[in-house]
């Protein structure tokens, strides 16, 4: 492969803005950028298992300390380029008459599974508003959350402010900000030269203000 | 008795076949023919396996099957049963459950279909082998559940393709004799003429997928229509009444059977079975009667004669004896025929059917 | 039929054998790397067992569903002749070309609380089938039913038509000659199409992710429980496999051992 | 055997509809939501394009696959008479019951670059199977062979023996009374058995996202393109579901409706 | 010639079979018996789909089954052909390709095979229907269509369960043409006693899956061990040499033959068909000989005579006819019989062989 091409696997929920970003890095470097995107875990996965890659941007940072046990990273520290927080949101003209997490109770809801990192800041986000949160269904991903509430399938639902369409209606909770997931990004070893000019990109103004347009947080 | 009328077309593949003949009082019809001349289809056909492409079929004044009008029964509503060439028994069912099998279509329990089976199993001879399955017999025992299967229906007509090519002498001359004691109308496809002989009296000849002879067996083997015909039937018929040992041919000739018979009865015997003779015969010929030659056709070394007497037949003879006895048509010369060589159809009182 | 002494060519025993040794390796794999030691200890976790209790559930029901919807559907594919036929069989394949996920998302387009069948469903007779059990039987039967069909199907068009043709003879009606004849002579495809259908239902995620959510008392089977652990910890998500193969390994070689082939 | 004029009965006409219009019904849900005016664009799209050919290819190369691996070894499970062999049939249905992502995993145990087999491969002969479109067809193969041996070995237990006793009455060798005789009289099982395996094939997600990864120019399948979308742009999702159901359509009905089927 | 060896046991189910027997110079060997018998199941054991549970089978010296050396010669490597009794023909392939597919087997093309298959087609009258699959044909057709193939192998040792069973009587008389003028070595299994005496030298008789008698046609036809095959054979045979329309008995007797014949043959005649007189006989009898009354079997209406003369034969009449001729152990009498009534059985050349 020649040096002017950059594998980039990513979380997910990083699709759109990644994909924006890879295009203008490629105006500006003339280096290809192909994009693989996959739920962290299973990006992780294909990392431990030799996935060809040199950078590798993931949702979670539990998620990449996995991967550094699988010894592909070998770099000190973890760069965080983003982070992100939860928002209620419901079918447009918000049928039900959901205000905030407590309405919850009674009505068909969604949320992401416990075991992932949606999920996870879901009930970090209830135990820090103390309020119990009734789910119906624990979905595996925020997208199949998100997809639920377009189609009128659940009346309420936790997604990453990221996510919101307007096919949504979002309401944002009080105090949700504090809640926050971080995004990190590492070269994978052996990564090409590259690989580092592309975190540089992220990393600089030009890929916040992107981030920023997609609705992401600034790194801290 | 069942009254066929059928009279129209079907096609199979490129085969295109033409029926037409429509029976009154005959209650046992034989159909022959030769290999691949339409038989197993005519029957199929009256099954309702078939339909016509034109025409009609109607037994018994039921329109079964008319194209034009899209008039057509299933084959489960017609009073019939056909007896499938090839026997068709279920594979998945016990020789005992395969005979039951018409009791439970009429909704009898396990135990009773299985008690009222029992006596055709008993009949047929299958008692032991009763709990088989059918790739565990040989291939005369599937013919036999098979008929046995078909009797229990009891139908009001009995379609039979061929029911004893696969037996052996001793089970043919039982079947034989429970087909004679039937009381259903038969339709019988065969290529035995003995067993044509002894269980029909009404002939339909196929050749080519066509009718083309139909009629009394007696009209039948005395004229045959083609030479396959002719050759299926080289036997001369009489009938008449016997009593005892005794046999009355119509014009009071009497003739002695090997065998106790009574009532109306037909005698066949093979045209080779004939002695000639120039002065009445000796021996142990009890059966012996002055004819006129009327007809003589010689086919290489052999000479068929047509007698006509107390009744008409045929004698085959060889050229030399032919020539020893210097027959000539028109001359008057004695027949004989042994006892032992007469078949005595005995056919069953028409006043019941 | 007998099976007879007829050796097996050598030839077909590589050809299977390399078949096997295939599907096998994967299994090999898996129980390699699985932690045994937490496997008691994970698969007596109430929430472990409450899955195989309804995976058990769901897997049979929709076997069941199959049994009654795909017997007449196979037979009609096989038997019947009509414009459109063509278009009927390959409708039929569909569930099994789509994704999962994507016939998931079908099934709520349709049977959803919004779906244009579910809407009226759920408004006339108060009735919603997804993150219920009923909805997680009925998107596994949507997967799994066509591999019933088309092995009823399959062995359908081979009947040997005079078998029926004798029965109706008899005397038996078309009704009665499909249960007492036909039905007993596609014994094997049924029972074939029985462990085709139980088995892709037991494995069912996708669908029943999509359609019937993950619902822990209501949806969540060995498939969605296997699926998140995936993401987290996939030690248990071993386990998780390793006991659902020996779930299946167990209820098929008693089934099909007993009563499911019969030679 | 010759189709005959048995009316089917009704009760099997009810039970075929109802079967039917359950398989229908998320196809019509589908194609009323689909954003069709998009659909040219979509479809048209270079990666759209690219993966419709990927597709194609992972889906015949594991059908064929199926074909040479799965012939054999549902012939053997049909005429075979051994101790295990219930065992072998059991194993053979795994990877339908093990959702495909498991399936995908056990696949890199076995497979992977550190896989028990996989990492031979690499340091013997340099070859890596995951993330090459190779791994895509040995993963969808996996999850399809199952369905191709099952089709045969049901079909196969129901052979006449006689024919093959035939065959080798009149001097064939068993080899050659496989390929002339068995395999012919197999004929449908075959056939359903591609298009079981073809179908399968060309759904597959699950394996092939876990054991051959995401690669836009030697595994992104039309299911990958489908999956991805669905998270990022459900009209997008729909638009590749309903391309897929043209595609699968048109191929089974042109294939089944001309030599995969015969009565 | 086919030296067949067998002495072993085998089993289906729960039916045992015992076979033993062994042919040394016979070529054409006939298995009679009644249905389910064990007479498939003997021709199975021989082709080698089924195998022994004991004892030995050897064809021409070649062990092909024994279970104690666990030796065992597959079905291919067989030098025989067994036709089964349903046919067995191949439902995928066309009439052509079916008769062609022994020369297939030998890595013949496509086209070569077919060109060779073509004579048998003619021969059997099939050209007409080559290209029709068997579920078009019609029973008649099958048979012959599987009789072409199985003759088309040309195996050293050709075995036939029920070739002519559902054969019209035109085909039946052309497939004793050709079986007789084969070269081959038969095994026959058939239920019809003329055609055991026209094909076969040597009986294998079963009855309850065991052979009960074993040995030339005219030792079992002269001496029948059961009821069963004495019933079967209602016949008496003599061999002689034929020039001519004329025949000599081994003692010089003369008869007269419908049709010219010559060198080694056997002429069977129904017990029926015998003629007795006080005095030499007149008329169309050009047989005639003197004979010694040396038994008496009153049977019901009939009686079974046995006369020694030139040659050792039974004759039937009737108990009336018995009664007036005054018949009595040790008369002397005159017998005769038609030459009409003469079935001719032209034995291959034994010095071929
Ligand atoms: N596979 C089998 N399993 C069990 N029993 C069998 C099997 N095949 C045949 N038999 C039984 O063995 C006996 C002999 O059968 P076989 O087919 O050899 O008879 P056959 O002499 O050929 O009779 P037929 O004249 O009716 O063809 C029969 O009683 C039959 O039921
Ligand atoms: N399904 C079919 N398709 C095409 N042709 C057929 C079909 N069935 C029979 N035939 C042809 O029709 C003709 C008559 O067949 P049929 O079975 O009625 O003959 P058959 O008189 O019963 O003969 P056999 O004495 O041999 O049983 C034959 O030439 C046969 O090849
Ligand atoms: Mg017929
Ligand atoms: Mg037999």
């Amino acid at each position: 492969e020649s040096d002017s091409s950059l594998r980039v696997l990513a979380a997910s929920s990083l699709t759109e803005v990644f994909q924006e970003i890879a295009s203008e890095f490629e105006k500006d470097t003339g280096i290809q950028v192909t994009l693989s995107f996959a739920g962290s875990s299973s990006l992780a996965a294909q990392i431990e298992d030799g996935a060809p890659a040199d950078v590798i941007a993931l949702a979670d940072e539990e998620t990449l300390t996995r991967v550094k046990q699988s010894g592909r990273l070998t770099q000190q520290e973890e760069i965080i380029f983003a982070t992100n927080y939860l928002a209620i949101a419901t079918p447009i003209g918000n049928p039900a008459s959901i205000g905030n997490i407590s309405d919850f109770k009674g009505n068909i809801t969604a949320v992401c599974s416990e075991q992932v990192p949606c999920g996870h800041l879901a009930n970090e986000l209830a135990s820090f508003l103390k309020v119990e949160m009734e789910v119906t269904t624990w979905e595996p991903n925020v997208r199949s959350v998100r997809t639920k509430i377009e189609l009128g399938e659940v009346d309420a639902g936790l997604i990453y402010v990221t996510d919101a369409t307007n096919q949504v209606e979002i309401i944002s909770i009080k105090g949700s900000e504090s809640v926050k997931t971080k995004y990190p990004i590492a070269a994978v070893d052996n990564a090409k030269p590259s690989a580092k000019d592309f975190i540089d990109y992220v990393l600089s103004p030009n890929g916040q203000e992107t981030l920023e347009h997609f609705r992401f947080g600034a790194p801290q | 008795m069942t009254q066929i009328f059928l009279s129209g077309t079907t096609k199979l593949g490129v085969e295109e076949f033409d029926y037409s003949f429509e029976t009154n009082s005959s209650k046992r019809i034989a159909v022959v023919g030769p290999n691949g001349s339409g038989k197993t289809t005519l029957l199929r056909l009256i099954a309702g396996h078939e339909r016509l492409r034109s025409g009609l079929l109607k037994i018994n004044g039921n329109v079964y099957d008319e194209p034009t009008s899209g008039n057509f029964t299933p084959p489960h509503q017609r009073k019939l049963t056909l007896q499938h060439q090839d026997g068709s028994i279920f594979p998945h069912l016990t020789v005992e459950d395969n005979v039951a099998f018409p009791y439970r279509s009429k909704k009898k329990s396990k135990r009773k279909a299985r008690a009222l089976a029992h006596k055709t199993l008993e009949a047929f001879d299958l008692l032991q082998i009763k709990d088989k399955y059918p790739n565990h017999l040989s291939g005369g025992q599937i013919a036999r559940v098979s008929l046995a299967r078909s009797l229990t229906k009891q139908p009001r007509l009995l379609m039979l393709d061929e029911p004893t090519a696969a037996l052996d002498v001793a089970s043919v001359r039982q079947v034989h004799q429970t087909l004679e004691s039937l009381k259903t109308s038969l339709l019988l496809v065969s290529h035995d003429p003995i067993e044509v002989l002894k269980l029909s009296d009404t002939i339909i000849a196929l050749e080519g997928n066509k009718i083309i002879q139909f009629g009394t067996l007696k009209s039948v083997t005395s004229k045959p229509a083609t030479q396959w015909l002719s050759k299926f039937f080289d036997l001369n018929l009489v009938s008449g009444t016997a009593s005892g040992l005794e046999f009355k041919t119509g014009c009071g000739e009497i003739f002695h059977l090997p065998q106790n018979y009574s009532g109306n009865v037909e005698v066949s015997f093979p045209s080779s079975a004939i002695s000639l003779h120039l002065s009445p015969p000796s021996g142990s010929f009890r059966n012996k009667w002055k004819a006129t030659v009327t007809s003589l056709d010689k086919q290489d070394k052999l000479v068929r004669i047509k007698l006509v007497g107390a009744f008409d037949c045929y004698a085959t003879i060889t050229v030399p004896t032919f020539n020893e006895l210097e027959i000539a048509l028109g001359n008057t010369i004695w027949a004989s025929i042994k006892a032992t060589e007469l078949n005595v159809l005995q056919k069953p009182n028409p006043a019941k059917t | 039929m007998e099976t007879q002494h007829n050796s097996v060519p050598k030839t077909i025993w590589a050809g299977a054998s390399i078949g096997f040794i295939f599907l096998l390796v994967p299994f090999v794999g898996l129980s390699q790397r699985a932690p045994w030691s937490s496997f008691v200890q994970i698969v007596t976790e109430e929430t472990v067992l409450r899955s195989i209790s309804l995976s058990m559930i769901v897997a049979t029901c929709s076997a069941f569903i199959c049994l009654i919807l795909g017997i007449p559907l196979g037979w009609i594919l096989a038997k019947a002749d009509f414009r459109g036929l063509k278009l009927v069989r390959a409708i039929v394949l569909l569930p099994m070309v789509l994704p999962p996920v994507a016939g998931g998302t079908a099934l709520l387009f349709a049977l959803g609380r919004k779906g244009f069948i579910g809407e009226h469903l759920d408004s006339w007779f108060g009735v919603t089938l997804p993150f219920t059990t009923a909805g997680a039987v009925l998107a596994a039967s949507f997967v799994s039913l066509p591999f019933f069909v088309l092995s009823i199907e399959s062995s359908a068009t081979q009947l040997d038509s005079r078998l029926e043709e004798a029965s109706l003879n008899l005397g038996a009606s078309p009704i009665r000659t499909f249960f007492t004849i036909s039905l007993p002579l596609l014994r094997n495809a049924i029972m074939a199409g029985i462990a085709l259908s139980w088995a892709r239902a037991l494995g069912e995620f996708g669908a029943t992710i999509t359609f019937a959510g993950d619902n822990p008392d209501q949806t969540r089977t060995l498939p969605l429980q296997l699926f998140v652990a995936l993401e987290t910890n996939p030690e248990r998500a071993m386990i998780i496999g390793v006991l659902m193969v020996m779930i299946s390994l167990s209820v098929l070689v008693t089934l099909r051992g007993n009563w499911l082939v019969q030679k």
